[in-house]
Formats: C-alpha cells, structure tokens, sequence
C-alpha cells in the first residue's frame, strides 16, 4: 500500500505550525477558528501532515475512552477488534465521518471506539485504569501490524491525516464538532514517507502535543523514557515529549507548570540565584530527571482536560505567542494567526524561553466539562 | 640645624649622605685641607698603575654636594675648635660655628727621624692625589726607587709604578711584609710572589744614614736610588681634639655613636677608634669600609637618628698584580690551616665564633661568607663548620637560617 | 621591589639559570654558542645531598658591598644594586663583603653580579627558565 | 656480554655541534644514561639504559639530543616479531614474569577513533557557546523513582541516596600514594578543589596532609585494604570498593617494597620497607552477595553519607555483573577498560585481558536500560580518555562522566615510557626517590591539570552547542549525535549507533 517506509522506521527532523484556541468559561464551538487560524500559516506545513485535537467534544461519552484509529485494511481492523474486544468493553463503534475531496488521498480506515476497561481484566492487571488503557494502547501500536490508536482519551479527540491542515479539518467535518478547546498542527517535515498515523497532534489518554521544532535532546529523552514501559514507535519529537509529559503528570503526580521545570529547566546560573526552597526544589527535579531534559528548538501545545499548556524551549529558538480576549485565549506560532481570527485582543504576550503559559477552565465550567 | 665637617674624606661624603636623610634643610659646611673633594686615597695606587684616572676618582660627582646644598670649603684647613663657643677657625682666619661638628680629619704619613734624609731631595710620602702625581712626575723607566716600609702602602705603591721604573728595593724593620695583615707563611708567599715580578726586599733591616743617592743600612749594606718613596707608616690627624682636651687612643677615642669624648662632637674615620668585636679592643680601624660606616653613624646621630656601631671588625681586601689578599679580624683562638698550592687560607676560632681569616689567591671566592660570620658573630655550632671551612658557602647553614637569609615568603 | 628568590625544596641543580645567566648577559644569541666556553654566571647553584638552590645578588636595602666600594663603582638605584665596570679597580673588597658570596670577577677581573637582567629588558632569564619553579621574581 | 646481550632499546642522538657540555642531562637521567667523558672532553651515552623518558631531550638547553628506536633488527620474521624474540631471550636468563606498566600499547581497535559527532545544520540551529549559558554540571548516584510529597503536597527535596557534585563530567580516577609520589598526589588533590572534580586515593591510603581535601576525594577501598580505617572513610566524598582494573583484570597489585617509604608506610599503614601486595580478589567478597554486604557495610560506617563506587574492569560478562553490582546497592559504576593504566602489571595480562571500554560501556548502559535500573547507578568509565571528544562519545554512548589518569599524568609531565615499575621516573611522578619526587613541583602541576581540564571543558562546549545542546544531560546516552566509521554490523549493533552515511 506504501512503497516509501512508515513513520517510525525512519526519524524525521521537521519544522511546524501550531495554533491552540480555548473558552475559560467552557464554551464550545467548531473547529472552524482553529482551520482559518492554521490556514494562515499555510507555508509553515507542506501538505504532508496535519491535525487537530479538541476537547469537550463528546460529553455524551464523557466516562468513556474514545478510541480513534487507522487501519491499512480489513484484515489489520478483525485483529485489532478481537484484541480490544478481550480487554475492553466497547459500547459503541463506528466509521469517523469523512469528506471525499482531492486534496485528501490514500485515506486508511479510520474508526472511533467508546469503551472501557473490563473490570476482571483490569482488577487482574493490578494497574489503576489509565496505567491499563495506555499500556493497552502502546501494545497495540507495537504489536498489531496495520493499527495506529491515534487518539485515546476521554471527552476528547484526535483528527489527523496527510495534507495541508486546513483540508484535514474539512475532510474530517469538524464544523461538525464542538469543543472547548482545540489546537491545531500543520506540518513541515523535511523527510517523510508521510503516513497518516505520523501527523500531529501526538496522544496518549487525554494528554495531546502538538510541536512545532526538532529537539536535540531526542535519543537521551526516548532512550531514558522507554525505561518506563512506553514504547517510541513514531521516532517523532512530539511522540516522546508527550510520553515524558504523561509519565511526569500522571505517574509522578507533578503538575503541568512542574512538568515544564523539567522539560525546559531553568539554567544552574539561574538556579543557584534563586532561594533556598525553590533552590533546593529546582536542583532535586534537574537532577533526578535530568534525563527528561529537553534541548534544542521547540514550541508545544500540550492539550488536556481542562487546560491547555503553551511551552518553549529555554533559549527560546522558535516563535510562540499567546493572546487573550474575553474568555478566550489565543496560542500560536504567528501573531497574525491569532489575528486573523480574533483581531481586537484584550492583551498578547510572548512566554519567555522555559516558562511554561497554562490556562485552564474556571470553577463552574470544570463542573459541566470534566 | 648647623653641621659642620671637618676633613673632606670618605666618612665626610657618608656623613652628608646620613643627615640628608634625616635633615633636608640644616646648613653643612665641608672643610678640607686638600684642594680635591672626597676621595679614596686607596685608589692612587690604581690611578699610577692605569686601573683607573684621577678623574674619575672623586668618590662623589660635583652634582652631590650642590643637590645636598653642602657648602665646599677646599684647600682651606682647621686650625682650631672652640668647643664653648662652638665654632671652628680655619688657617684663612674665618670663624665658622656649629650646632654638630664632625672631625673626619684622617692621617698622615709617619716619617721617623733618619740620619742625612734632609740630603736626599727626590723624597715622597704615597697618601694623597697630589703625592701620588708628584711621585708619577718625577719617575723615569731609569728611576731606582727605593721604598722605606713593607706595608700595605708601601706595597700597593710598588705595585703603582713597578713596569714604569727600572728597579725598586724595599727595605722594612719587620721580618715580614704586610705585617699588619699576614702572618708569617702568608708573607713568604706573598713575597715570593712579588720577587718574581721583580721587586727586592731587604727585610727585618732598617736605613741607618742617607746620602743624596744612597741609603745605608743597619746591616751594613748599601742601597743607591734614584727615587725615595717612605711609607713607613701613618699616624692620626688628631691635633684638633687634642688641643681642647678631647681623650685620645692613637686615634680620637669615640663611643658606638661616634661620639668624642667633647659634647656635640663626633669623630670618624681613620683618625678615630672604634671598638674591634674580634678582640674586644678600642683600636684605629683604618680601612675604608670602616670610615664609610662610621662617617654613617656619626651623621645620622648628629642629625637626631640614633644608631650604633657595634659590629666594627677590620676586614681588607688587596691585591698585587692580581694576587688578591682578603683578611679580616684578629688573628687569635684556634689556628686552622686549610691552604692549597694555589691557595693560602687560614682561619681563626674562638669559643665557638670565627674571629679572623687570612686568604690568598683562588681561596678568597665568596670570602665575605667569613667575614659575615666573623661581623655578625655567628655561633659555629649553629652551622656545619667543617663543611663551610672546606669553602664559603650557604649550605652550611640551618636551613631555617638559610631560608630567612635568601628571603622566606611574607 | 621584586626580587629574585629560589625556593630550596622545588630546586633541581639542573644549572640550567648558571647557563641561562650567563647567555643572557653575554653579547650571544644562542645558547650553542657557550660551546667551550667556560661560563661566569651571576647566579650560581650550590649543590647538597638533597638540597640545592641557586643564589644570587639579595639586593640588600643596606648593603654592605655598596659601602665597602672603594671606586664608588657600587651604586643602589631605587632597590636596585648595580655596578658600573668602568668604574671597577677590581680591588675584591666588596667580594671580601658581600654576606651572600654574590660578587665575582668576570674575565677581566671586573667584579660582575646580578642586576636582575634590567639590561636585558625581561624577566630575569633565571627565572623564565627555570624548568621547576624554583626561582621565582617577585615582591615579599 | 655473552649470548644473553641484547641490543638496546634506544639510540641517544646527540648532535655535537649544539651539545655545551652543561651536563644538564646527566644530571636529570636517573638511568644515568649520560656522563661527561674528561678524556674526550665530550658528554658520551650508555644506551642500553635509556627508557625514551625524554627528560633529557625536554630539558636540554641547546636542543642537542634525539632518542630514537634502535634500528638494529633481528631477521624479517612476520610472525615472529623481534619483540616476541627479546621476550624469550629475557624469560630464558631471567625466568621471571615479563613487566609492563601504564596502558595496553597494542594495536587493538580504538573504537573512539571510529565514532563521529554530529552537528546542527537549518532544521535546528547550533547554539554558541560564546554567547549562551553552555553546562557541564553533573550529579553522580542513585536516582529517585518517584517523587514524595509532604503533607501540604510540597516536593521533598531531600535525594534518598547521597549525591556527588562535578562542575564538568571529568573525574582523576584512582592513582595510589605509593605507585605516585606525594606530588603527584598534591597537585591531583589540589586540582579537584580548584576545578570542582574529585580525585582518587587508589588503595594507598590517604595521606593526612591531603585530608583537608576530602571534600573532593574519592577514598578507594581495595582487595589489600591498605590505610582503610573509619577516619579514611569519613574523609572523603565518596568511597570506591575496587574489584578489578582495566590494566590487570583478575590479578592483584604489587608495590615493591623499595616504593614503600616511611610516609608511604604510614598512610598504607604496613611496614616500611615490605612489599605491598593487594590479592587477586577481597577475601571477603566471593559473590555478588559478598559485594552488597560490603557496600552496606560501608554504607552503615559512613552514615549512608557517602555514595559507594564499585570499580571493575571492562571483562566479557560486563553487562550482566554491571547489572548485578546496580542491583547490590552501589551509587556508582565504574568501568575501566583495557586500555586503563598503571604503575605495574605482568606485561603479558596488561596486552591480553578485558575488552576495550567503548564497547562495555554501551553494553552496560544498553543492558542497564532494558531492565529499567540505568537510573540506580551513574556510570564512570575510564581507561583511555585521551581527549575532550572520547570524553563527548563516552557521555553520548551513555556514561555520567569518565575517568581520566594517563591524561592527567602527562598533563604532569609523563612522557609514557611505560616504566614505571622501576621506580626511578625522571618525572617525580612514578617514583618515591625524595631527588626525583622534587622534580614535580605541584604549583606546576595543579596549574596544568586545572589547564588541560578548563581546556576539554571548553571543547565540550564547543562540540555540544555545536549538537545544538546546551547541558551535558541531554547528550548523555543520546546516541543518535554518534555514527560509526568503518565498523561492521556487529560493531555498530553492540554500540548502538547507526554508520556514518545513515
């Protein structure tokens, strides 16, 4: 079906697009902003990758895992299912509604799955649900031939394919779709057999990267974090910062704004300046975690339930700005791409290299959303 | 401030150097009998034999007196001190008083009465600039000179005009030369020495009478010359002091600051003694360090900084035709002979100090290592003597004393 | 003022500042051109069982040979004690004084010693080549 | 001379026309190799002593000497060296074993040599370390898993495990008082605190003037347990349990008693004068359970203050004892590989034993990684670090930091004339004669290892901006900034890197 190798069996510097839109106050709207937003930066990607992911976006299901994936062919997808149906409870499958359209060719199968764990099974794991669901997920990415779990986290989803990022948006319907928050990838790799389970936004559970920059810091981060049962299948910068995030939030409990300490840790110099409790804190994280520090150029987005985290590199080597208006705040890799959709601004600022903008839904709207 | 200075000699040029230290403005005035400003009489000797010229022998440039506002008074002698008046006279009848006088006067040539030496006209002393040029003028390469005493002056004249005359005799009471600074052994090398290149000793003899050109001798021998040069011995110029009651010891006695025994008067140089540490004894060191040195201390007490001398030794340092000699202190105490064929070199103990050393020839390299331990009483004990008697040298200290002596770090 | 010093425990007798010394202070400009020359270094190594150390003029702020100079030809300068040859009887009374055994005569008889290589416009050349540091320029 | 006469090693060329007969070099020879002839009024050399030491040619003012390798050759023998030839002839008259000292000198592969670095070209950019922070800062022990909160959620920051502290990954590995002289010592000690590294005591104990160094020494604990008390313990900064060395794996140590002084006596704590002989393995340790125990134990006398270091040498089974001394409660790793110096080893087991670092190291780590426990333990690889790019490739095959000696000794002056074992190093370094020791002044000697350290860190800088990284962590195990030169697949598959090209 491909004669150029999959993603993951070669590593691909690339350069990006990225644009995150959230509503404080928790409303949901369609994907439209975030294509017109990506569709501005339109010479950041070259058509072979793009994608979204939005949250909110299913809160009928909103206790269930929704699982998306790319089959290469029916074969891949009768293997899969059986496996899912031996650990899982699926309580709805389907199709993920499409557009045919040219721009948008050599499509997979591409299927959405709600369901849980299944509770003998999960009791005999011994693991609690989201350790579970994400081994479940990373086994099967390494294992079954022909199937890519590309989104697997509740209330939220993952929409990717090869092509300019504006086109992937349409060919998926994502006016369709309402959510709370969104970003949006367009991608630039400068290499690429430009698979489809190779476009960004990069997830695991509901935890969503989208990275504009190509780290240095790569093999010591993959060859440190795959010491902790995650697997590097894609060689994507995005896919291992997203497994570091994962492990550092969820299995050390460290919030978001930690977590960026120590992805993008201060400089010693700046360290030894501070006082002694966050001296002390600072040195403890560089030095434990040492090896989750990450070097070189980039700019992420990190999606989550709940929030949106805006994060680059500590000398700052790519562009990142962040903007607000009302309940709305804007995050993109141009200025002009939060303008373009929302040009009156209440204010714009541009995070400094290694401090991490965070923003999350307000009291009440944790209420109805989460 | 009024100084007054009399003699322009060594001890006077250090004097002026000692109270400009102290007193930048007080008045010095410098009388000197002869007609040149301070000089090393040592030096003549060399200026005769083309070391050096007498141009260049003042020991200090015009420019020193006038930058230390020294008023020079030449050719101009002291007849008299009026110690109640403070003031002293000179032979042109000026009256110059003082506040502190000096007394740097020297000495003199000793000429013992002789039968018939009034006959004799071509007759010279060795002291000074002036006799040493009348000396030069009146030799000849034919001239046969004969010189009365065997002594250091005597000696370092020969050496001045050997290779300009035909011959020279020398004729000494003593039954050695350099008495005063050799011993027996040290003499006989020395002496052979000087025979070889030509000089005829007559020793342990005496001139009895003179005719114009001929010396007699006690022996019965006769000497006929063409020049006489007598350099018997000197004596010190102590008349000054000794017509106002000042004490005297061969020389003008003085205390370790110089003093005389008269208020605000201080004596210096060879026409005064100073206390000998190697022999305990008030003596008349006339040796050029000596002067330097006391002329040093008597100026800086003069001018209100006190300071002591109280490690006077003598120490000479001569040579003949380059066969140097370098003696120092008394020859007491233990007796240690250590000399070479090339080499002659004794040293003397006493209750564990070195007191005295005579060296001859190659044995004199780096010979002030003695002459410090003689100077500075060093107690032999404190140090390896057996190796440091073997050659001057600094291993033979403690290392905690070497290392203080080169400069330890602060 | 700095001054040479040699540091007795780091000193190798290798000569190398006897051999440096006296290049320096000759008219050459090359150290092969000493072959066969019998050498008069102004410093000079004394050798021990297991101590050596190379000495040479301490530059005394009261110096003895400067006042037993009987040509005048020993002068101080600011801390500097330096010899003008022309002046020089050689007459070895400041050989007979020096404390340190620092004066010698060079091959004319004129007394010679260390001026710190202030005529040759460096470092002392003993110094810059000692190969231990055990000779060192400096203030204390 | 009978037929046990064998040529000598070297030629001394002394160019006549320079040599000044300062004697500059018979004074500094102490193979006495050179003496002035007064008949011949020349300097003559006898040079069947001569080690090619190079002191006399650094030393000689005029520049007059050459040392070269005899060309006298015995017949052209491709299987029989004239090497393998001397060695018989030696063993047959002497019938002793046949010594060697500092590293392997065989052309084995240098795997450092075949391995390239990367740099940033577009994609992403270089970093100048000129003009951004650039860091080299590393902690060496064991790694916290998880994180622990206290009551009111705040991070305690407290490591579980003591932590060791290096402003550059670059540490002087062990090097005993005894096989180098007091010195040598001194200028290594006084070095580490300048420079913020450690340095280490190898098993001769520590001598109480380096005391007031301990903040930055490793206190070695070896098989002979010489000048090992509680006091020795608490001194140092870490303490290194010695299980073997890179140039002698499996066999003990040997300091001829000639070497043992009154200090060294009284830092080793054994008669002067008698032999110091360290056995092949502790006594006390005949498995790996042996080994944990003594880690604890060391562990308990110092209060748990102190991280414990197990040195062995890179061997076969590296991986899995690696694996077996990170599970035994060890901090540190270290890893010296057959390349690795000393002062004396049987010559045959220095050219024959172990394997080179470069492919235990990624062995280890690799090994270390797939079982989840490279966290447990940093890892120090010596034996062979010629320059700051072994240093670059070591951290990027997955060391912490490397171990450095030969470099640090020729950094003091050590031309490597690999004789050591006599005892008579003309550099004061190999040697305990108070005439010779002198020659090291240790001024000299801090200043240049504080230089040839400063001088790698920078290059690293250089190197690693040039990766566009900007803190040594990030290159360390990151092997995608390697690639292999000349190396075949298993090569490339045991280093974990891909050729050149790839």
């Amino acid at each position: 079906m491909y004669d150029s190798p999959l993603e993951g069996e070669v590593r691909i510097p690339a350069g990006c697009a990225i644009t995150g839109i959230f509503s404080k106050t928790g409303r949901r709207f369609s994907g439209e902003q975030a294509i017109k937003s990506i569709s501005l930066m339109r010479d950041r990607s070259n058509g072979l990758g793009g994608g979204f992911a939005a949250y909110g976006i299913y809160p009928e299901y909103k206790d269930y895992y929704a699982f998306h994936l790319f089959y290469t062919d029916k074969t891949a997808k009768k293997a899969c299912e059986d496996y899912l149906e031996t650990y899982f409870d699926i309580i709805n499958l389907s199709k993920i509604p499409t557009r045919k359209m040219p721009e948008i060719t050599n499509a997979p199968l591409i299927w959405r799955y709600f369901l849980s764990p299944l509770k003998t099974k999960l009791a005999e794991s011994q693991l609690d649900e989201a350790e579970y669901v994400s081994r479940q997920v990373i086994k099967i990415n390494s294992n079954l031939p022909g199937c890519c779990i590309f989104s697997s986290g509740k209330n939220m989803g993952v929409f990717k394919a090869v092509g300019f990022p504006e086109d992937v948006g349409r060919f998926y319907r994502l006016e369709d779709y309402k959510g709370y928050s969104w970003t949006v990838h367009g991608r630039y790799p400068t290499n690429t057999p430009g698979w489809w389970g190779g476009a960004h936004p990069f997830s695991l559970l509901d935890c969503s990267v989208v990275h504009n920059g190509e780290i240095s810091s790569y093999d010591a981060n993959r060859r440190f974090i795959e010491m902790f049962g995650y697997k590097c299948t894609l060689q994507t910068d995005t896919e291992v910062i997203a497994y570091m995030i994962d492990y550092l939030h969820r299995k050390q409990s460290l919030p978001y704004k930690k977590v960026a300490r120590i992805l993008a840790a201060p400089f010693w110099s700046t360290i030894d300046r501070m006082d002694k409790k966050e001296r002390d804190e600072l040195t403890y994280l560089r030095n434990n975690f040492s090896s989750m520090l990450v070097t070189g150029p980039f700019s992420i987005i990190v999606g989550f339930n709940g929030g949106l985290m805006a994060l680059n590199d500590r000398l700052k080597l790519r562009s990142l700005i962040v903007g607000q208006k009302d309940d709305m705040v804007y995050m993109s890799s141009e200025e002009a791409a939060i303008r373009v959709i929302a040009p009156q601004l209440d204010s714009i600022t541009y995070p400094k290299g290694g401090e991490p903008y965070i923003v999350t839904l307000n009291r009440e709207a944790q209420q109805q959303c989460l | 401030m009024k100084y007054v200075i009399i003699g322009a000699s060594i001890a006077a040029a250090s004097a002026i150097e000692a109270i400009r230290k102290n007193d930048k403005t007080g008045s010095i005035t410098l009388i000197g009998k002869e007609n040149d400003p301070p000089y090393c009489r040592p030096l003549i000797s060399y200026a005769l034999w083309g070391k050096t010229t007498f141009e260049k022998m003042p020991y200090r440039s015009p420019l020193f007196y006038k930058e230390n506002k020294v008023k020079l008074i030449l050719g101009k002698a002291a007849t008299a001190i009026d110690k109640k008046k403070k003031t002293v006279t000179l032979d042109d009848k000026r009256v110059f008083s003082y506040d502190k006088l000096l007394i740097a006067t020297g000495s003199r040539p000793f000429v013992p009465p002789m039968d018939g030496l009034e006959k004799v006209d071509k007759k010279f002393t060795f002291m000074t600039i002036d006799s040493a040029k009348a000396l030069e003028k009146e030799i000849t390469p034919q001239s046969r000179v004969l010189v009365i005493g065997a002594g250091l002056i005597g000696l370092k004249c020969c050496e001045g005009i050997l290779d300009k005359v035909a011959s020279i005799d020398v004729v000494d009471m003593a039954p050695r030369i350099l008495p005063s600074i050799l011993d027996e052994n040290g003499a006989k090398r020395v002496q052979d020495f000087l025979e070889d290149k030509g000089i005829t000793f007559h020793l342990g003899d005496s001139t009895a009478s003179f005719t114009k050109k001929t010396a007699t001798l006690k022996s019965g021998g006769k000497i006929s010359f063409d020049i006489l040069v007598l350099a018997v011995g000197v004596r010190a110029n102590t008349d000054l002091i000794d017509a106002i009651g000042g004490e005297l010891n061969r020389g003008i006695v003085t205390n370790d600051q110089c003093q005389t025994t008269i208020p605000d008067i201080y004596a210096a140089g060879d026409c005064a003694t100073s206390h000998d540490i190697t022999c305990d004894t008030e003596r008349v060191l006339a040796l050029f360090p000596n002067a330097n040195i006391m002329g040093e201390i008597a100026g800086s007490n003069m001018s209100g900084t006190e300071k002591h001398y109280d490690d006077a030794i003598a120490a000479n340092a001569i040579g003949f035709f380059g066969l140097h000699i370098v003696t120092a202190g008394s020859y007491i105490g233990e007796k240690l002979d250590l000399s070479t064929p090339t080499g002659y070199k004794v040293l003397f103990t006493h209750d564990d100090h070195l007191v005295g050393m005579i060296l001859i020839g190659d044995t004199i390299a780096r010979s002030g290592i003695y002459t410090n331990l003689i100077r500075k009483r060093v107690s032999l004990s404190s140090l390896n003597f057996a190796l440091i008697a073997q050659s001057p040298q600094l291993m033979a200290f403690k290392s905690t004393d070497r290392v203080s002596m080169l400069g330890e770090r602060q | 003022m700095k001054r040479v010093y040699v540091e007795e425990n780091w000193c190798l007798a290798c000569h190398l500042c006897e051999y440096w010394c006296a290049l320096s202070n000759s008219p050459l400009d090359n150290m092969v051109k000493l072959k066969n020359k019998d050498i008069r270094p102004r410093i000079q190594v004394e050798e021990g069982k297991d101590i050596n150390f190379a000495v040479s003029c301490r530059h005394c702020t009261d110096p003895i040979c400067v006042k037993s100079c009987i040509s005048g030809a020993l002068t101080i300068n600011n801390g500097l004690i330096q010899i003008d040859q022309s002046k020089c009887v050689g007459c070895y009374t400041c050989i007979m004084a020096c404390p340190y055994g620092a004066l010698m005569p060079n091959e004319e008889g004129v007394m010679q010693k260390c001026e710190l290589c202030t005529s040759n416009g460096t470092e002392p050349s003993c110094v810059q080549h000692c190969p231990n540091n055990a000779i060192k320029y400096e203030e204390r | 001379m009978s037929i046990n006469y064998l040529p000598s090693e070297y030629e001394v060329y002394r160019n006549q026309d320079r040599c000044i007969n300062c004697r500059v070099c018979e004074r500094q020879c102490a193979n006495e190799v050179h003496h002035y002839d007064a008949d011949l009024k020349k300097m003559i050399s006898d040079e069947s002593k001569c080690v090619d030491c190079q002191r006399c040619v650094t030393l000689c003012p005029t520049h007059a000497l050459k040392i070269e390798k005899n060309t006298n050759r015995y017949k052209e023998n491709a299987n029989w060296s004239q090497e393998s030839i001397t060695n018989i002839y030696r063993q047959a008259t002497t019938g002793g074993v046949l010594l060697g000292s500092m590293g392997n000198p065989k052309e084995y592969p240098i795997y450092w040599d075949k391995l390239l670095i990367n740099a940033s070209q577009v994609t992403n950019p270089s970093i100048d370390p000129l003009r951004e922070p650039m860091e080299t800062r590393t902690f060496l022990g064991k790694k916290d898993h998880h994180i622990h909160y206290d009551k009111n959620g705040e991070i305690i920051t407290t490591n579980e495990n003591p932590q060791l502290e290096l402003s550059t990954p670059i540490m002087f590995s062990a090097m005993s008082y005894g096989s180098i002289s007091y010195n040598a010592h001194k200028s290594l000690a006084t070095a580490s605190k300048e420079l913020g590294i450690f340095y280490n005591t190898g098993e001769g104990g520590l001598h109480e003037d380096f005391y007031a160094y301990g903040p930055n020494t490793i206190v070695q604990v070896a098989s002979g347990r010489f000048g090992v008390e509680p006091d020795y313990l608490e001194a140092g900064a870490a303490v290194e349990i010695k299980i073997g060395q890179g140039a002698k794996p499996g066999i003990g140590g040997h300091l001829p008693g000639t070497k043992i002084t009154a200090e060294v006596s009284k830092t080793r704590m054994i008669p002067q004068g008698t032999d110091a002989i360290s056995p092949a393995p502790h006594h006390d340790i005949y498995s790996i359970e042996d080994l944990r125990q003594l880690v604890y134990m060391l562990k308990e006398t110092t209060n748990y203050k102190k991280p414990i270091i197990v040195k062995i040498a890179a061997v076969h089974n590296v991986g899995a004892i690696a694996s077996g001394i990170a599970r035994c409660g060890a901090d540190i790793i270290a890893i010296d590989g057959f390349r690795g110096g000393t002062g004396a080893a049987p010559a045959r087991i220095r050219d024959n034993v172990g394997i080179p670092i470069e492919l235990a190291l990624a062995t280890v780590d690799k090994r270390l990684r797939e079982e989840g426990i490279r966290d447990n333990v940093s890892l120090v690889v010596g034996g062979s670090i010629r320059s700051s790019a072994d240093v670059i490739k070591a951290i990027a095959l997955g060391a912490d930091a490397c171990y450095i000696a030969t470099s640090a000794l020729i950094a003091l002056g050590c031309h490597l004339c690999r004789s050591c074992h006599q005892g008579k190093c003309n550099w004061g370094i190999a040697t305990q004669r108070p005439e010779l020791v002198k020659r090291l002044n240790p001024e000299i000697g801090k200043e240049h290892l504080v230089n040839l350290i400063t001088a790698w860190t920078h290059e690293i800088k250089e190197m690693m901006g040039g990766m566009g990284i900007n803190s040594i962590e990030a290159l360390r195990g990151n092997r995608l900034m390697l690639r292999g030169i000349g190396l075949n697949e298993k090569e490339l598959e045991i280093l974990g890197v891909q050729h050149a090209g790839e």
